[in-house]
């Protein structure tokens, strides 16, 4: 069974670590907030301007002036902080966010991310997925492994026009979890009941597949 | 030093056809309404808006899109906006896009008075395109310019007279970024307070960066993605 | 995210000799008083230190002088100080001199990942040797690195559990910005809030940018030049 | 009669517009504060990190963490704002401040100005001076018309090393008001009673002298 959203979304949160600041993306990343392991303190990082977001506001407790990237109502925690955007993006470039968690529409073998344009579709724009991408230290990519006409959104090469070179560290599809390698995509994890062949069967890339491949257990 | 002015008709009064005007905010939130409907009532044209994002059909930038007043965009994301996809498409209006971080950047640069920075954002992509690239310490950045800007528009939410700024939350986002870089700075502010009315540590935007500062009215503030939990 | 620590000893145990260091402060005006006197308790040696001043005779980084712990100093201005003139003289010291708003630059680029930045500042002087000068615009700007140190050692005035810092008056100067350009940042603070304790509007240096914080004590907070008018 | 420290600051403070922001450096500069013009209003700006500077504090109100760049204490006015050194220079870059009055050792007839380093002599730093002088729209300086071996501070070439190349754009000596212009220094007016005489023979560097050259008046 291929994992659902939600999934994909715990399986990153167990990457987190005690300590670590984190900026979720918008999407399937956004969801991560809600599976954080017990005893792990992270600070989330929104990239207009916080440090320090909260869930979403009960209802009638909304506030306009406090927003997410995603432009979502959100709440804070106690010890947060807000800035301006040049300073947010100083502490991303910085290397300060520990780790980025984003959606892709493409992952090539190589760690290049393509996931705000399509050619010939109107282009919304990059908003801060080129800061993201190039700055943080450690990038994770939440995405489904194939796209709806089922083909496989990780490639040898992006198709697509790219957002960053050489930067994913990291992919939870709904299938496997998959290092970004000098060899290509390594093989780390398979949903449960998910086979290597299968996986393999979608990946249009180079997949690096060596012994035993656990199954991610929920 | 008393940089009060009346209103938002008074504030931009001197914005003419073909300016170049930043404007504040991060979505609709901590946008200058006020002096955004002033111009729409003013119906001053073929501006150059640079922006974060554009508006909503209704709202915000939106508006000016609406009264066809605007021939160039410089945003990072421009969505949620049919009326813009209308006029891009046809090709009336002009879009320029810019990571984010470079967006920021690139005002904080000009407030500052850096000619230019370096961001590796972008590096290897279409928006390296025609720039130039350089390697320090192993990693590639682009060289990016500082803005140039006639005007600036901010929406804070508190100043005094002589034009210090205070922001409120997440509406802080461009708007000081913006105050510092404009050549004339316009803000508006929910509310006014005498001198001495504001903490002096407090201030994000010295007044320095302000020449003209007016009490808006009215504000609507709305939310763009509403989004609540239930109370368990 | 709880980063307090018990006291100074605790919060340089890491600082070893030869260390690069960033200490915060405008002359004695918001220094580090308690990472200091530990740092001359610890005996330290051959630092390389940051900072626009060196301190007085027997007071600030000025102790450390006496002490024989520096190497190198990396300030804008040097004076107020004879220990520190006879080291330079015999060659015990060396010094680097660097304009102040260069100086203060150059921590920015540092805590915004900008691997440099340019500024008009020592342009035709003797700055500007061995430095690419660029134009830009029709006037001429040197090429300034970031700075990399191991260590910034801060004095905030209120601080809570997560490294938030809030700076008072000119004692803030170039502590929030050589917070951001430290691989590992020290934070003593006069006062340490409980979480939520500080206003998020207001905090200066994001807790992001804070390894380490403690309350200090004993703050002497010394006048350099006390200069007074007559009530009339 | 040479005009004393306190009437160099006295002509200075004359050249302030209403809604002028001024940085004044140490020593002369800093006493034309004392001089400011009845209805012109004017922000002091430090370059330590405020704008809105006040004058000395009364005994016994001396606040630690309220000082100039000189590292006197001061007060502040109402509608005053602190800043960190960054924004302080930021903000100079930027041409945000109208007018720095500065000290110098020596001038040339390009502007080009020398007030940080005596050779052999212990060197304490430029401090901001080089940011300033580099970065300032307008630039006055406050300075004796010669040293203390009589010998002109006004030259052809400055002899010290520079702090900045081509910035300055008066100066006020105790001997006169002098524009620095493309042919040279421009005198503008004479301190009472000096002749156009003594200043030629105390400017050894090219002056322009056309017609009558009033005499200031105090």
């Amino acid at each position: 069974m291929p994992l659902t959203k939600e999934q994909i979304a715990q399986r990153i949160a167990r990457e987190l670590k005690d300590g670590y600041y984190v900026n979720l993306g918008i999407g399937i990343p956004t969801l991560v907030a809600n599976y954080i392991p017990a005893g792990i303190n992270v600070v989330l990082q929104s990239e207009n301007g916080l440090l320090g977001m909260g869930p979403f506001p009960y209802e009638g407790e909304e506030d306009p002036d406090l927003i997410n990237a995603g432009k979502q109502t959100i709440t804070t925690v106690p010890g947060s902080a807000f800035f301006d955007s040049a300073m947010s993006f100083g502490m991303i470039r910085a290397g300060k966010v520990d780790l980025t968690v984003l959606g892709a529409m493409e992952v090539s073998e190589k760690g290049d991310i393509a996931n705000w344009k399509i050619p010939g579709k109107m282009v919304k724009g990059m908003g801060g997925a080129m800061d993201l991408v190039a700055s943080a230290k450690n990038i994770i990519v939440a995405m489904m492994h194939t796209n709806p006409k089922g083909e496989s959104k990780l490639l040898p090469e992006c198709l697509l026009p790219l957002t960053g070179v050489g930067c994913v560290k990291k992919i939870v599809s709904d299938l496997a979890v998959l290092d970004v390698t000098p060899g290509g995509f390594k093989l780390l994890e398979r949903a449960p009941g998910v086979s290597t062949e299968e996986i393999r069967s979608k990946t249009a890339g180079k997949l690096v597949i060596e012994g035993d491949i656990p199954e991610m257990q929920f | 030093m008393n940089k009060v002015i009346a209103n938002a008709e008074e504030a931009i009064k001197d914005i003419s056809d073909g300016a170049v005007i930043m404007i504040g905010g991060f979505g609709l939130c901590g946008i200058p309404e006020n002096c955004i409907a002033a111009l729409v009532k003013k119906k001053v044209k073929g501006l150059t808006c640079i922006s974060n994002n554009a508006g909503v059909d209704d709202f915000g930038i939106g508006l000016m899109l609406q009264n066809k007043q605007v021939k160039k965009m410089i945003s990072s994301y421009v969505g949620e906006n049919a009326e813009f996809e209308r006029q891009l498409l046809s090709g009336e209006l002009e879009v320029e896009l810019i990571p984010q971080g470079t967006l920021a950047t690139r005002c904080l640069a000009a407030g500052y008075g850096m000619p230019a920075i370096y961001t590796p954002a972008g590096v290897g992509t279409e928006v390296a395109q025609g720039k130039e690239t350089r390697n320090f310490n192993g990693k590639d950045y682009l060289l990016e310019f500082a803005f140039e800007a006639g005007f600036a528009i901010v929406k804070a939410w508190k100043g005094d007279r002589d034009g210090n700024l205070i922001y409120h939350e997440t509406a802080r986002n461009f708007n000081p970024l913006m105050a510092m870089a404009g050549r004339i700075t316009i803000a508006e502010v929910e509310e006014l307070v005498p001198a001495g009315g504001l903490n002096p540590d407090s201030i994000h935007t010295p007044g320095i960066y302000v020449h003209h500062i007016f009490q808006g009215k009215g504000y609507q503030k709305r939310i763009e993605q509403r989004t609540v939990r239930k109370k368990v």
